[in-house]
């Protein structure tokens, strides 16, 4: 498949395809992860407060 | 009191707050019209006949010049949201700026990577100081340079102004960049014909390559909006740690 | 002459330091911005000075007949900050006369300034031969050189020993009684009659 | 303006001499190319237009950190900001001295180091005409790198990295005028111009940027 030049045109869909799911993926995992981080911080927000009254 | 100290977090974060929500609805659809440009691009990508003078290679072109082309859109938007940082001090915009550079180095990098791969069967070389790629690698080193700019403020907010002014400065030097190194090509290398450059493009090269083109845009466009969404969260979360410990001082205070 | 300061808000890093500051001073008075560390004493002064963008509110020089003067406020202030502005390689002749140059509007002479100030002997020495205080009185004789209607000092004072207090105290009264508008932040009264206090709290 | 162009001289000859270090850091980097190239003469005659510009570009970057953050940290940037004139004049002044202060010497120690590198006349003058055109416009560009890293205590790193790919015209038409003037059917005028047209472009838009940056860097 893909002739002779195969060693280049896998590899350069491979690297393209690997760049932009990795960048998708980070990104969704940093949100992920502030997500859960605003979550805690709301949660340990209330609790301040409460110690407070 | 409280209402005084919460007013200032309310008023910055109110078209943040208001993008996010928007940017919950709209990134499903995004993805979606994304993978769909995707798929036809890369069917019809890999339908497309084999071109006489480069054979396969040519299926190298469907996402190494999307690349090079999302690569130049990402400064664009850059230089945008750079309008909208010094013009309308819009927090958004310094979001969108943020966001957009590590997507521009990306494309960048990709445009670079596969283009040395098309290059090796073509040159027989893996680098050649071609006009196109030099001109590429001077924009990775100036999207790097503002990366490094913008990790070097320990306050993102105070980041925002002098990203937005290097941006705005590089937008019309870029051009005269691309067309010194350009002459300065042909100086070196008169014999030499660009692989890139091709006189016509016939339809069966060309409509695959829109599409695919298309699709890159929709890839970025989604990506953006979903770092843009991650920025905000984790200024949101600064602010909240930033009055806690404020909270927690005046409190040791009295 | 009118200097009305409205609503003035401003942040820092994002976080709102100084909010719904106003007051009017005409020509002859003067203000003391007081209140504790880290309450926006500076900020504030900066504001004014047109160092900070403005996230709210206006400030406004007005003449006798209420038109508001050419330019930005700031062009007809003089700032003099916790840092003392000269460079410590040239002399406190060359540092002052660039600053009247500068700055324009020339009033007392370099010698006749530093008289004011008793440096009148260090004109020629480098800036960097000066103790701190006297690098304060020079800061203050730039004050001097040339001319401004307005006067914003943070700290002005700070390592001024007690003689050299009175001293800038006489050059403040004599400012305001030559029509002068004079904002400082200073722990201590400058016994000036038309002297006002703000005192400014953290806004959270 | 005379005035902070006056003192902006004064202060670089006599705060470590900022003038003698830019001609030191050039003969440093000029010399050091033979050791890497190897002594022949005729191809160090080829590289030298090149060696002589690198060397240029390298030593105009010398000093740009402390262009505004030295006077931000003694307090005079506040003062300069303050004053009626239009802020980008001021800065251009500010890039003009340091561009006297450091590009300009480099012009007229050329000869020397031209001879050094078997440079011949016309390749010396050509050289010298074309860094007289030419290094003003990394100082202009430069004054923005100074700009949005004032702030940062070790910017000076960063803005190298954020000026060199800006500069890279300059650097390309003034190397390709030097080699227009010494082969024939090169052109010397076209790529001479470009560097003229380039500099006159960057002395308004450099200043003008740094002015928007500096004008709102609140503290």
């Amino acid at each position: 498949m893909f002739g002779e030049h195969a060693s280049f045109i896998i590899p350069s869909y491979i690297i393209s395809f690997v760049a932009i799911v990795g960048m998708t993926i980070y990104i969704i995992a940093q949100h992920k992860l502030r997500k859960a981080e605003l979550k805690r911080l709301e949660e340990s927000g209330i609790k301040r407060r409460a110690d407070n009254g | 009191m409280t209402t005084e100290t919460i007013k200032p977090s309310i008023w910055a974060f109110a078209n943040p707050t208001r993008f996010n929500t928007f940017a919950s609805k709209a990134i499903p659809v995004l993805a979606i019209i994304t993978f769909a440009l995707l798929a036809v691009g890369l069917w019809m990508s890999f339908n497309a006949p084999e071109d006489y003078q480069q054979g396969y290679t040519v299926l190298i072109m469907f996402i190494h010049v999307p690349a090079a082309w999302l690569a130049m859109m990402s400064y664009a938007v850059m230089s945008a949201s750079a309008i909208g940082t010094i013009v309308w001090r819009h927090p958004l915009a310094n979001v969108s700026l943020r966001s957009a550079a590590p997507l521009g180095a990306m494309f960048t990098i990709l445009a670079l990577a596969t283009g040395s791969l098309w290059g090796k069967p073509m040159w027989g070389t893996w680098w050649e100081w071609d006009a196109r790629m030099t001109s590429v690698l001077v924009l990775l080193i100036i999207y790097l340079g503002l990366i490094a700019l913008s990790k070097a403020f320990d306050e993102p907010s105070e980041a925002a102004l002098p990203l937005a002014v290097m941006t705005l400065t590089g937008a019309p030097l870029l051009p005269i960049i691309k067309f010194s190194v350009d002459w300065w090509n042909t100086l070196h290398q008169p014999a030499s014909v660009s692989r890139f450059d091709r006189p016509a493009m016939s339809a069966e090269f060309l409509y695959p390559l829109l599409i695919m083109a298309l699709a890159y845009t929709a890839i970025f466009f989604t990506l953006h909006m979903m770092a843009m969404r991650n920025e905000i969260l984790s200024r949101r979360i600064r602010t909240m740690k930033m009055q806690a410990a404020r909270k927690q001082s005046s409190k040791g205070a009295a | 002459m009118k200097l009305i300061i409205e609503k003035l808000n401003l942040n820092r890093a994002s976080q709102e330091i100084v909010s719904n500051i106003s007051f009017e001073l005409s020509a002859g008075e003067a203000l003391i911005v007081t209140g504790e560390n880290g309450s926006g004493k500076s900020t504030t002064l900066r504001g004014i000075a047109g160092l900070m963008p403005l996230n709210d509110g206006s400030i406004r020089l007005l003449d006798e007949t209420g038109k508001q003067f050419e330019g930005e406020v700031r062009e007809y202030c003089h700032y003099l900050g916790h840092q003392n502005g000269m460079k410590p390689a040239l002399t406190v002749r060359e540092n002052l006369d660039f600053w009247q140059k500068f700055c324009g509007e020339p009033d007392l002479s370099i010698e006749e300034a530093l008289d004011e100030v008793d440096l009148a002997h260090t004109i020629d020495l480098p800036f960097s031969y000066l103790s701190a205080g006297m690098k304060r009185r020079v800061s203050i004789a730039r004050l001097l050189v040339s001319d401004r209607p307005i006067w914003i000092l943070d700290e002005p004072t700070a390592g001024l020993d007690a003689q050299s207090v009175k001293m800038f105290t006489e050059l403040c009264k004599n400012f305001c009684e030559g029509g002068g508008i004079l904002i400082a932040a200073t722990h201590l009264p400058l016994g000036i009659e038309t002297e006002r206090t703000l005192e400014i709290k953290a806004s959270n | 303006m005379l005035a902070l162009l006056k003192r902006e001289i004064l202060l670089s000859i006599r705060a470590g001499g900022g003038a003698l270090t830019g001609v030191l850091f050039f003969l440093a980097v000029v010399s050091v190319f033979p050791f890497a190239v190897g002594p022949d003469t005729k191809l160090l005659s080829h590289l030298a237009p090149a060696i002589l510009w690198i060397g240029a570009l390298l030593a105009s970057l010398l000093g740009l950190d402390k262009l505004f953050a030295q006077e931000r940290e003694d307090g005079s940037l506040d003062l300069l900001v303050m004053q009626p004139h239009p802020l980008a004049i001021t800065i251009f002044i500010k890039a003009l001295a340091h561009w006297t202060m450091t590009g300009l010497p480099l012009v007229v120690a050329t000869p020397m180091f031209g001879i050094m590198l078997n440079l011949s006349p016309l390749g010396i003058g050509a050289t010298m005409i074309t860094l007289l055109a030419g290094t003003p416009a990394i100082s202009f560009i430069g004054a923005v790198g100074a700009a949005v890293s004032v702030k940062l205590p070790r910017g000076s790193m960063l803005i190298s990295v954020l000026v060199l790919p800006l500069v890279i015209p300059i650097l390309i038409f003034g190397v390709a005028a030097i080699t227009g003037a010494l082969e024939d059917p090169a052109p010397f005028t076209a790529p001479f111009l470009f560097v003229c047209a380039i500099t006159l472009f960057t002395s308004v838009l450099g200043p003008l940027a740094a002015s928007i940056m500096l004008r709102h860097s609140a503290d």
